[in-house]
């Protein structure tokens, strides 16, 4: 089938502003709009620039807007968008590049304000930690997150403010502080209760909703709310 | 230009880069360069686990684990290597548990463990719970985990600086030079030791389960400053992957009970490997899915036959192979097991084929997964340049743009985890002691010269050809003539191919002549690295008249001990490649027959 | 235009659901209710004390019935919707169920706006 | 194996958690306060006497003026007592606060970190308390 591309294109070394140009593709109904970008810029126009690299969901490289929301290119069939015109833009929120490239600096910023490492410096176990499976499952969702940002860029708060710390900053805290090994469930809560921090999330759910790897980042983000108020890890 | 001076430069941040840039980093002033952001490495697509005789579940010893994994080389692995990663293997796991990764656990709270193909008991031949797992999502978790603590340890990062080639002064390393792919300008970085882990390059065959980003560029920049290949003809098709994408489908859908089915309904793997079944080394399977559908038992007589975890199939199987659990009971699983120990395979399979593995078999097809060659080394990881092995100064390869060799001629699964974790330890512990005794080479003046003509060259062709274009045929017919199998026919008439596909790689147009995220430049560039790979994989794979492991050819089906049980080492040079042998290092297992 | 990151009003294109709508309104109605009342009581404030014409006019607006459709809906919504973001708070696992909670908010909220409507432009139109 | 019960101790109070906490508990004060003044309503005789919005009206701000237009005799008295006040001055606080921080989050949202905003708090806490005190003024004055 033939499908329309529309692509909000931006070239810093010639455009002024951001414009949409359209492509004419052929398609499957099964083919990533990935494939549709990787065509485009194979057969159409060379300079197109957009990340990319496992093809499957799980390096967090392509996340953008496809019709309105964010999602990764590379796990969003032309099948599941039910038209036959396709828009595609860059996420909201970081400073554009180059077309659907953005500058995720900000992003990995905050993620590295949470201290999204593991602490304990009490002396190893000569084998390892134990940790029973219901303790490891307390934290298995958010283990799950590969960084893409489709999160924090649909997160009205993070529009409003770039200095939220935003939901996947949160979820990389979130994974620690419901770690039974860990031991800087305090410092880390200490972070998120200040100014940028949790306080800024109303729980507006696009996060949860954009999440390519479903998971629950409102519920998570709730969780840190409640420990903080109740200073129970459970 | 800018230039940068840092005693030791990994290029490459997957498993293998991360693992060397924490431990050089506590020793020596280092950087990490790296294409991707780090946490985008294609170590983050490992599902199934990573092997070590932990013992968690059933006996297991670091010697049972060495044996299978020579076995599983073909014998074409060195033993010595092969012996030091398993030992090291069990101490490396509980080093990554400690720094937080989130391994599944057993009832008692240890690091659950499952069986994987080509891992067994030694004594009763059955097969063995040895790859220690996060769900299916193992090498996910080891990079975060290793991405974790190099933020913790404040690792100097340069991302999206992509490595075009080696700086080679006196005949040591002495740095590298990178385009910075915000900004399209050049960097050099002045190092004592350079260590490469820049991983694979799968996407010279079609149908492939890596990333668009394996393209085997740390072997290509070595192959261009004269280091050779080693062994580039034993690359391996993994059994499971998504028909006609690829995707993988891990082995662990089998080691949990799964079975491949083809349209008859029938176990074929039965009659393959008797006592294993679906779990023999991938080779093995590889081999025996492509007879099945050349034999015309494919599914409706495609291309594909089916993976089946469905809690019936694999209760049924289960009690006809007597399989039980490790109190004794017999094996038997729910749907609710198979969905908390492969979520992301059902995920993957949702998405892309809208079928649900609970309830309807998989559609699979071998696909190109793991390159057993790469840039030689020996089990220090320093790179070795001729049969004699002879050390190059300062350089360093570590994961599996490497080969140590310890997966000779075919991988066992879980095998190239250990392989990033444990050599990439060493290559940064060894890179930064050498780093601290050596002082800086001179840099030439013109560092950069070499990168920047291949660019131009790239920029200011005049032709008409389009790199997809090229592409899409060096991948078609390194599928077809070099695949699974092969014939001196199919691999000459490949080896025409790719030879002209280079000529018509001088003459192709570039649309993009700008400096900042110019990919298609790049992407120009790694095709060019791909099609040298693609040669020299070719010319290797003629030479080698036997099969072994991944590299069967029909004309010569079997094992040619006597004269074949050593290592190509091919260069590229201006007229071509030129191939020379090193032998195979055996200390305890002489060659035998592989059965499974 | 997001050259520089900011995003201007790009964000009214993101098409977030009906949770986004949620939030939307119900900032929108909190904002409302403190216009209203506040305008209301300071009004009320200077009706009482000088019997200022603005202030009279004020009132009459706000008690126009027209006016109170308004009213009624900021307060009903944010009171229910709000009703609802408490009890998700403190029962944060309950938060998968979002889109679920707020389906269900939207039965409970429009019979009761609908009927207090209904009887306010009933007296509003008839006289009560 | 049985979940560990983990503790951390408990963090300093900061105005954004003290704020959140308060939104909460506020909200459920009203919310409580109003069904509270409705219920009464409706014993006192509203459900007979009085239309629907003007009962709704009047059980969130139960301010005489509220209820002159309904049928009831004597209402103005009846309602005047130090009760009615009391719930009526509890409501408008917790309303004034809870509102006027609602319009604080909604701004700082949209600010950063700069000399706007305390200087934006400022202005919002004088209008806060400009309000409360105008509020309870006009109910014990009414
Ligand atoms: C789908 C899949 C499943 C797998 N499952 C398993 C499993 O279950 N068990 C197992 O043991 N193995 C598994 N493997 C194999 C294993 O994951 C890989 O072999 C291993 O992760 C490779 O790690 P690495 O560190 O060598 O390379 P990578 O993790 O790929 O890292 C390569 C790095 O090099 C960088 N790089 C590349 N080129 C350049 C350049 N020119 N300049 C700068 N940087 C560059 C990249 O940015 C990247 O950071 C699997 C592989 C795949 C594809
Ligand atoms: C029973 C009555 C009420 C309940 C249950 C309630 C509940 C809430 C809650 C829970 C919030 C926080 C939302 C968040 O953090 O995202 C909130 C915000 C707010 N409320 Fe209320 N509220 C009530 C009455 C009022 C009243 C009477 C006013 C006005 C005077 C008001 C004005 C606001 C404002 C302006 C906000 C900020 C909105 C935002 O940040 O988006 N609320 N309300
Ligand atoms: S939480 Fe989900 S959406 Fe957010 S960064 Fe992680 S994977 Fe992406
Ligand atoms: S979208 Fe934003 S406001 Fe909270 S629930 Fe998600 S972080
Ligand atoms: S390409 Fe890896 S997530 Fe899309």
């Amino acid at each position: 089938m033939q499908v329309t591309v529309k692509i909000l294109r931006y070239n810093p070394e010639k455009d002024e502003k951001q414009h949409y140009e359209s492509y004419q593709v052929e398609a499957d109904p099964t083919d990533r709009v990935l494939d549709l970008l990787e065509k485009i810029k194979g057969y159409q126009d060379g300079t197109l620039a957009f990340r990319r690299s496992c093809a499957h969901g799980i390096c967090g490289s392509c996340a953008m807007r496809i019709n309105g929301r964010n999602r990764l290119a590379c796990k969003t069939l032309v099948q599941d968008l039910n038209t036959t015109k396709i828009t595609v833009e860059p996420l909201l929120g970081l400073r554009v590049i180059k077309d659907l490239v953005v500058d995720m600096e900000i992003f990995f910023e905050h993620y590295r304000a949470v201290k999204p490492y593991f602490v304990n410096d009490e002396p190893p176990p000569e084998k390892e930690r134990l940790q029973s499976p219901e303790e490891r499952e307390r934290f298995d969702d958010t283990t799950k997150c590969i960084l893409c940002g489709a999160c924090t860029t649909s997160c009205p708060s993070f529009w409003a403010n770039r200095n939220y710390l935003g939901p996947a900053a949160i979820v990389a805290a979130h994974r620690f502080i419901f770690d039974s090994r860990d031991r800087a469930a305090a410092e880390r809560l200490k972070i998120l209760s200040d100014h940028f921090g949790v306080y800024h999330c109303h729980t507006i759910y696009n996060c949860t909703d954009a999440c390519p790897r479903g998971i629950q980042v409102t519920k998570a983000i709730g969780e840190v709310k409640k420990a903080i108020m109740t200073g129970s890890l459970d | 230009m800018k230039t940068h001076r840092y005693e030791v430069v990994v290029v490459g941040a997957g498993g293998a880069g991360l693992m060397a840039a924490l431990q050089a980093s506590r020793r020596a002033a280092t950087a990490v360069l790296s294409k991707l952001y780090p946490i985008r490495s294609h170590t983050g697509a490992a599902q199934g686990g990573i092997g070590a005789a932990l013992g968690n579940l059933e006996e297991d010893s670091p010697e049972w684990h060495t044996y299978d994994t020579v076995k599983g080389s073909d014998y074409l692995g060195d033993q010595d290597a092969i012996e030091f990663m398993c030992h090291e293997a069990v101490e490396t796991v509980y080093e990554l548990e400690h720094m937080g990764l989130p391994f599944s656990r057993t009832p008692d709270g240890r690091i659950a463990q499952r069986r994987f193909g080509g891992h067994t008991n030694n004594i009763t031949g059955k097969p063995v719970q040895r790859a220690c797992y996060a769900a299916d999502r193992t090498g996910h978790m080891i990079l975060q985990t290793l991405y974790q603590q190099c933020i913790k340890r404040n690792v100097t990062f340069f991302d999206e600086f992509q490595v075009l080639d080696l700086i080679v002064v006196n005949g040591a390393a002495a740095g590298v030079v990178a385009i910075e792919l915000a900004t399209g300008e050049l960097h050099v970085f002045h190092a004592k030791a350079v260590i490469f882990a820049t991983g694979g390059y799968g996407r010279m065959w079609e149908i492939t389960s890596n990333a668009y980003a394996y393209t085997g560029d740390g072997i290509a920049v070595a192959l261009r400053r004269g280091i050779p290949a080693e062994d580039l003809e034993f690359f391996q098709f993994h059994p499971t992957g998504i028909y006609k994408l690829g995707i993988l489908i891990t082995e662990g859908v089998r080691g949990e009970g799964g079975v491949l089915i083809n349209d008859l309904g029938e176990r074929f793997m039965e009659r393959y490997a008797p006592h294993v079944k679906d779990l023999a080394s991938r080779d093995v399977v590889s081999r025996a899915m492509y007879i099945e559908m050349r034999e015309g038992r494919g599914i409706g007589g495609q291309r594909y036959l089916y993976l089946d975890v469905r809690p019936e199939t694999v209760n049924k199987y289960a009690a006809i192979d007597g399989r039980t659990n490790p109190d004794g009971s017999p094996y038997q699983v729910t749907a609710d097991d198979i969905m908390a120990k492969l979520p992301e395979i059902i995920d993957f399979c949702r998405t892309y084929m809208g079928v649900d593995p609970v309830t309807e078999p998989m559609p699979v097809q071998p696909t190109a997964h793991y390159a057993m060659g790469g840039i030689p080394t020996n089990i220090r990881t320093e790179v070795v340049i001729d049969e004699q092995n002879t050390v190059m100064p300062g350089l360093y390869a570590a994961g599996e743009t490497a080969c140590v060799s310890v997966h000779g001629a075919n991988r066992l699964g879980t095998n190239s985890l250990v392989d990033i974790i444990v050599f990439g330890r060493h290559a940064g512990i060894n890179a930064a002691e050498f780093a601290r005794g050596a002082s800086f080479q001179p840099l030439p003046s013109d560092a950069a010269d070499f990168a920047r003509q291949q660019l131009d060259r790239l920029l200011n062709s005049k032709g008409k050809e389009r790199p997809i274009e090229i592409a899409n045929e060096m991948k078609h017919t390194m599928f077809d003539l070099v695949g699974v199998f092969r014939t001196e026919e199919s691999m000459q008439q490949a080896l025409e191919k790719i030879r002209e596909l280079k000529e018509r790689y001088a003459y192709i147009q570039l649309h993009d002549h700008g400096k900042i995220f110019n990919t298609e430049l790049l992407t120009a560039w790694e095709l060019g690295n791909l099609l040298d790979l693609a040669e020299v994989t070719t010319v290797s794979a003629l030479a080698r008249k036997e099969s072994r492991g991944a590299h069967s050819r029909e004309d010569y089906p079997e094992r040619d001990d006597e004269h074949w049980l050593k290592h190509t080492l091919a260069w590229l040079d201006e007229d071509g490649v030129r191939l020379g042998y090193k032998p195979v290092v055996i200390t305890k297992y002489e060659p035998k027959e592989r059965v499974y | 235009m997001s050259l520089d990151g900011s995003v201007g009003l790009q964000w009214l294109r993101y098409r977030g659901g009906g949770t986004m709508l949620a939030w939307l309104l119900h900032r929108l109605t909190g904002l409302g209710i403190v216009l209203f009342v506040g305008t209301h009581v300071i009004a009320a404030f200077f009706l009482q004390q000088l019997g200022s014409d603005l202030a009279i006019t004020i009132t009459a607006i706000y008690e126009s019935w027209a006016f109170q459709v308004i009213v009624y809906f900021c307060v009903i919504y944010h009171v229910i919707n709000g009703l609802r973001i408490i009890i998700l708070d403190l029962w944060p696992q309950l938060l998968e169920y979002q889109h679920e909670a707020i389906w269900l908010q939207w039965f409970i909220i429009i019979p009761i706006y609908g009927l207090s409507i209904f009887v306010l432009i009933q007296h509003g139109l008839i006289g009560g | 194996m049985l979940l560990r019960s983990r503790q951390v101790p408990q963090l300093g109070w900061n105005l954004e958690y003290i704020m959140w906490i308060f939104m909460r508990i506020s909200g459920l004060a009203m919310a409580f306060l109003g069904a509270t003044g409705m219920a009464l309503a409706f014993l006192m005789g509203a459900r007979t006497q009085m239309d629907l919005p003007t009962l709704m009206r009047w059980s969130f701000f139960p301010n005489p003026n509220h209820v002159v237009n309904s049928n009831i005799p004597d209402v103005t008295q009846g309602w005047a007592n130090g009760f009615w006040q009391v719930m009526e001055i509890l409501i408008i606080s917790f309303a004034a606060t809870h509102g006027f921080n609602g319009v604080r989050m909604v701004i700082e949202d949209y600010i950063d970190h700069s000399l706007w905003r305390p200087f934006l708090r400022g202005v919002l806490f004088a209008l806060w308390l400009f309000s409360l005190l105008v509020a309870i003024y006009v109910i014990l004055a009414s």
